[in-house]
């Protein structure tokens, strides 16, 4: 098995489907001769050509909405957006067109259309190029969101995604693309959409997060106590999440903290902590703890490591749950 | 050279068929036969009969905001006999509503989507027509991605999508201009300029002289047709789709037409524009103006009035009735169709009907073991 | 005291604020002639003329943009958006300029304008004009987010709006436009942006819920035992969003059911929820619960009534709450 | 009339001074004097300095991305004197550094900017400039706004907005275009058509034979000039500057121009353009042809050439001193500035520097007594 990062792993992939379905048409700014501004594309457009592997204009809402309708004339289109920030114009045809067309016509047109992403901070990048908005559109009904955090995972998902026939948001961890390696099976395989990865058992305390963090909450692991026995789980997908495995970690830990990089206020980890406490209210030992991006801009580089959320603060709230 | 000139252009309008049922006999050459004429200026008068049955069933509280298509009919028919029924998309507003009736969209469709139902826009098998847009200018962009879909896949079909003039203002008017310059995509974009955007006229709109010269700026080929004269909007859409399916790609037509009603059933038009305006405009009624042409012809009659006429009218009240005696959708149908699975969660939703999760033992709440799976 | 619906007072309000502050410019589709779609700008441009009252070309980018621009330049703009359906093309410019302008350019420039936005279900109408977003602009840090629920607020939180040196978002709910009247003082009034309204005290469940949803949350109220002591908190402003409020109520009642029309996953109600779990603990008796938009599309109106929460979903809300 | 044209339009390339330096003195006059021409070529000699020293500092990682504005500067330039410094509003994209340091931005502030700092964007007061925008094509709104105030207040500025031709595809450019146009504002719309979207060419960028024409659709005025001529940058700009201070609304202009550089730092455009393109543009840039220019006139010498480095030298050293000597901001400056007063519970999360609320004593956790009002 060829050890990857995040970057190889979805590129191989793209290639790998692209093979298999006529179907896949990728299009975005940069994604051709320049293999995107991440280089997840590069070496497609010679393989595949130019009508496949499409260059477009700068306009990311006639990118979305192009692909919509490539998607409702037999198409799967694949759209890139160069960085979540610039997904701002796109997001009324992703909300109010792919995530609506196949409700309001009860069925009869449907938009398979895989949406990549690069998404999150940790690069050091010009503003709007380190948001994280999945709460966004996860909130808005209709589209799925993943956020895979490993080079296999990236792989299943990615294959979950674009056979998937409904719209799915694939959210691409900057920070991840070239900073961890491990085998990815060449084989086919997917990984279920919903479905979110036990990272490690524990009985203490339910660590939930996806993305980047993950790796931070690795981070915050090792400088814990030996004898503190954390459950740390990657939700992969945001939605639909596992609550079920949310939920079941929650009962037998009784203590849970949330982690994510986007803002506090109305992110994920207020949903999930929402769940936890209408599903698992008498299992709760203390309130569920969120360690997020505090309630205002990701700042520009200097301050980003204060903005996200570190190791050190992931640790001190596991603690504070611990102690409660 | 210091000074050199860059770029030149000309836009021209076209009408064939003036305001008193004359026709210019060399501009209709290879355009409509007599027998098309007749069966356009039927489905122009079912279709009002329709508006004026809509308007009723609003009035009455038995159908929710209606927007009329009156005066604007000639653009839908001139354009849908120009394109293949089954073989070219239409990606429509909501005015457009006779030239989806003849690409085979049944008529209570229509009436089913203002009656509030979503089984109005499930478009059948088959048919190549999206349905009615609600957000003003975002459907171009879909016609174009049909379109190009059609291109990749090496189909003969050819995309043509309809708005009004209020939605060229919209960014995505723009991007849909651009992608289909750019990828030469065989999409036609049949502006309906009848020169109001709700209560906003077309100066405030635009600062342009004509909406026609926005096709300019993306090297889209583009001209002005008289859009209540069915010779012209034929032929100006033919002439596109010719174009487009012999790889010319994209098109623009800006048809002058005026609604000779309120904006919807929400609106009353008297609060912002004059009767002579509107009277002005009633001398140019499509309808009018083609049965005079018929009858210059010796191909229409009172008696043939009448008896389309009367079935329209039978016609429309069938529609009605079929639209009317379609149940309530069950309240599953709002949850069924989110995904093409639905996701447990919302399987609970519509199961239970509620949000909230109490109700039931803690430690079962709502839960499934471990890995069983959901399906529909 | 006159009198007036809500249309009547938030129409009264712009004149008299027109009158006293020169930089206030309205601006969007059909606010001219037409008085608005629901009448809210009516006469106004008659009396403050073309040039303070401008009926604009139909762009939700564009009127967000240009109004932005203006309140660099000096203005007061008050741009309106036909329906809260139609922020999505605004939303970039809404959430990605408007709201961090005075972040990024460390108080340099100020973006000082008011968005009206006529919002949230109820009256029949076609799709997308029937939509609930607060969740979404709260999210995304920089943007204040108010719902009034009756015209003597409405006029008191468009003041506050108005007069606020940041971007606020002023959500009108048409549902109760014409449906309620009440007596509205003449005289100039401010409610501070992030302060709710007791709309009726009660020891037993608190309910805490905005907008047009607070007629609702009074009929459920009816139907209810005699001996059940509900507090009805009505938030009013979303973003900041009164904690104190909603806590101490908690504390005293340790039980709380959140109402809004808003989809359920990702909503406001999370976040309410979660505060609660995370400041009042140890006082809950009972996990607070969401009574809620389903999380599918808004349907269209022959299902809208079984889509928004009823009174009589509110009730049995409150009723499995007490007795958790 | 059946076909009568109803729109006829064309667009002119202006060049002044060609490549060699060769000037035409009839649309020369009353353009820029020897004096004002040697001020822009130290300007744009210091400017491309600080190009240089910037990219320097990313490649050594003392500063994150940086976008050069090498090849460029005679757009910035010669804009920049054509308008009124504190009454004209420079609303820029991130290629037009020059043309900011002559209306007062502090050179530091760039650097700042790049270095991931937000105080790179606090311009001081009275200085009519908006910071570097990020979001390619969003920021021209703002100018037509900020134009739009000024004409309602009766001021006599014009707001002036750059941005590039991959600018123009984006929706918030047909809305700006747009708003200008029916408002009539004073607002010069500036295009740097650099001929590249990073690896973009302009031909897959729009299917328009010239950006200019993009201008026609709102009935402004447009034309094209030669980016890489200050003369006829200046003349251009001058020209739509008075007349949009004359009422006569906004302008448009497409400078031909090309950036000899990368993207940015992050960028290799060796991936996507051929040596034999750049090295054709190297012999049109514009520092080459106005020395050539200033030389042929006796108004320069290779002493005048080295002191001017070595004061760019000098200069950019002291603004790279100055923006390193800069201390991190602190963590409260992330929270201080989001709203004029700071919400309580942003005001806790400044404080503690933790999102999650534990650590107290449940009942009092992070509360204030009930009416405690927060003031910062
Ligand atoms: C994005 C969006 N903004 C606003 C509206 C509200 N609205 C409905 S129709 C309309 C005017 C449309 O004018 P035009 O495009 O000329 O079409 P017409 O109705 O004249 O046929 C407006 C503003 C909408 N439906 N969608
Ligand atoms: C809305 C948005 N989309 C994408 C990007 C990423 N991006 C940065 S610069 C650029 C190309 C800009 O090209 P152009 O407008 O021609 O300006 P130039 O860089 O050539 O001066 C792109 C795609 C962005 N910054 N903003
Ligand atoms: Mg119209
Ligand atoms: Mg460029």
């Amino acid at each position: 098995m060829p050890e990857l990062n995040l970057v190889q792993a979805i590129n191989t992939t793209l290639a790998q489907e692209m093979e298999r379905d006529e179907r896949l048409v990728l299009l975005g700014e940069d994604v051709g001769a320049n293999g995107g501004v991440f280089r997840v594309t590069e070496g497609l457009q010679a393989r595949f050509g130019a009508e496949r592997v499409v260059d477009s204009p700068l306009d990311e809402s006639g990118i979305m909405g192009a692909a919509i309708g490539l998607a409702m004339g037999g198409m799967r289109p694949i759209p890139e957006i160069q960085f979540e920030g610039f997904l701002g114009p796109a997001y009324d045809q992703l909300v109010n067109h792919a995530g609506r067309m196949r409700n309001r016509t009860r069925g009869a047109i449907a938009v398979p259309m895989t949406v990549r992403v690069p998404w999150g901070g940790g690069i050091h990048a010009p503003e709007l190029h380190s948001d994280s908005p999945e709460a966004i559109y996860t909130h808005h009904p209709g589209i799925k969101v993943v956020v895979p955090s490993t080079p296999r995972d990236a792989k299943g998902l990615l294959l979950a995604a674009i056979r998937d026939p409904d719209p799915v948001v694939f959210f691409e961890p900057k920070r991840v693309y070239r900073s961890y390696k491990e085998e990815v099976p060449e084989e086919d395989y997917t990984i279920p959409i919903g479905q979110a990865k036990m990272v490690s058992e524990g009985t203490d305390v339910s660590l939930i997060t996806w993305g980047s963090m993950v790796f931070e909450c690795l981070a915050a692991l090792d400088n814990l106590p030996e004898d503190v026995s954390v459950e740390l789980i990657d939700l992969r997908s945001i939605n639909p999440f596992d609550r079920d495995a949310v939920i079941q970690s929650v009962q037998k830990t009784g203590r849970c903290v949330v982690v994510h990089e986007a803002a506090k206020t109305a992110g994920m980890g207020a949903e999930i902590a929402t769940v936890i406490q209408e599903e698992a209210f008498l299992h709760l030992q203390a309130p569920v703890q969120r360690v997020t991006g505090f309630d205002t801009i990701m700042p520009y580089y200097k301050l980003e490591n204060e903005y996200l959320p570190s190791a050190k603060r992931i640790q001190e709230a596991v603690e504070q749950v611990l102690a409660y | 050279m210091p000074i050199r000139t860059v770029y030149k252009a000309q836009i021209d309008h076209m009408q064939i068929l003036d305001e008193d049922g004359k026709l210019d006999e060399k501009l209709a050459k290879n355009t409509l036969t007599d027998e098309q004429v007749v069966h356009l200026y039927e489905q122009m008068t079912i279709c009002r009969t329709l508006d004026e049955v809509a308007f009723k069933l609003q009035r009455s509280g038995r159908m929710g905001t209606y927007p009329q298509n009156k005066g604007q009919e000639a653009n839908a028919v001139g354009a849908a006999i120009a394109l293949e029924k089954g073989t070219d998309w239409l990606v429509p507003c909501y005015r457009e509503n006779a030239a989806l009736f003849m690409h085979g969209l049944p008529m209570h469709y229509i009436l089913l989507h203002w009656m509030g139902d979503e089984r109005g826009n499930q478009i059948p098998d088959g048919l190549k027509i999206t349905p009615l847009s609600i957000p003003i200018g975002t459907h171009m962009l879909h016609a174009v991605g049909i379109a190009w879909a059609m291109k990749l896949r090496k189909e003969r079909g050819v995309a043509c999508t309809f708005f009004g003039d209020g939605a060229t203002s919209e960014g995505d008017f723009h991007g849909a201009m651009n992608f289909a310059g750019t990828q030469q995509v065989p999409c036609i974009f049949y502006c309906q300029n009848n020169q109001w955007a709700i209560s906003v006229p077309r100066e405030i709109q635009t600062a342009g002289e004509t909406i026609a010269q926005k096709a300019l700026g993306y090297g889209m080929p583009t001209m002005q047709v008289d859009g209540n004269d069915i010779f012209a909007v034929y032929k100006a859409t033919k002439d596109a789709a010719d174009r487009a399916r012999a790889g010319g790609g994209p098109s623009f037509i800006e048809a002058i037409t005026y609604r000779l009603g309120d904006h919807t059933t929400a609106d009353d038009a008297k609060r912002y524009r004059s009767a002579e305006e509107v009277d002005s405009w009633k001398l140019k009624d499509p309808l009018i103006r083609t049965r005079k042409y018929l009858e210059r012809k010796d191909q229409w009659s009172d008696k043939k009035q009448s008896e389309l006429d009367e079935r329209a009218k039978k016609i429309t009240a069938e529609v009605v009735k079929t639209a009317e005696g379609i149940e309530k959708p069950h309240t599953d149908d709002m949850f069924n169709h989110l995904f093409s699975e639905i996701p447990a969660e919302l399987r609970r939703q519509r199961d239970t009907l509620r949000t909230h999760s109490l109700g039931q033992e803690p430690g079962q709440v709502g839960l499934r073991a471990p890995g069983q799976a959901e399906h529909v």
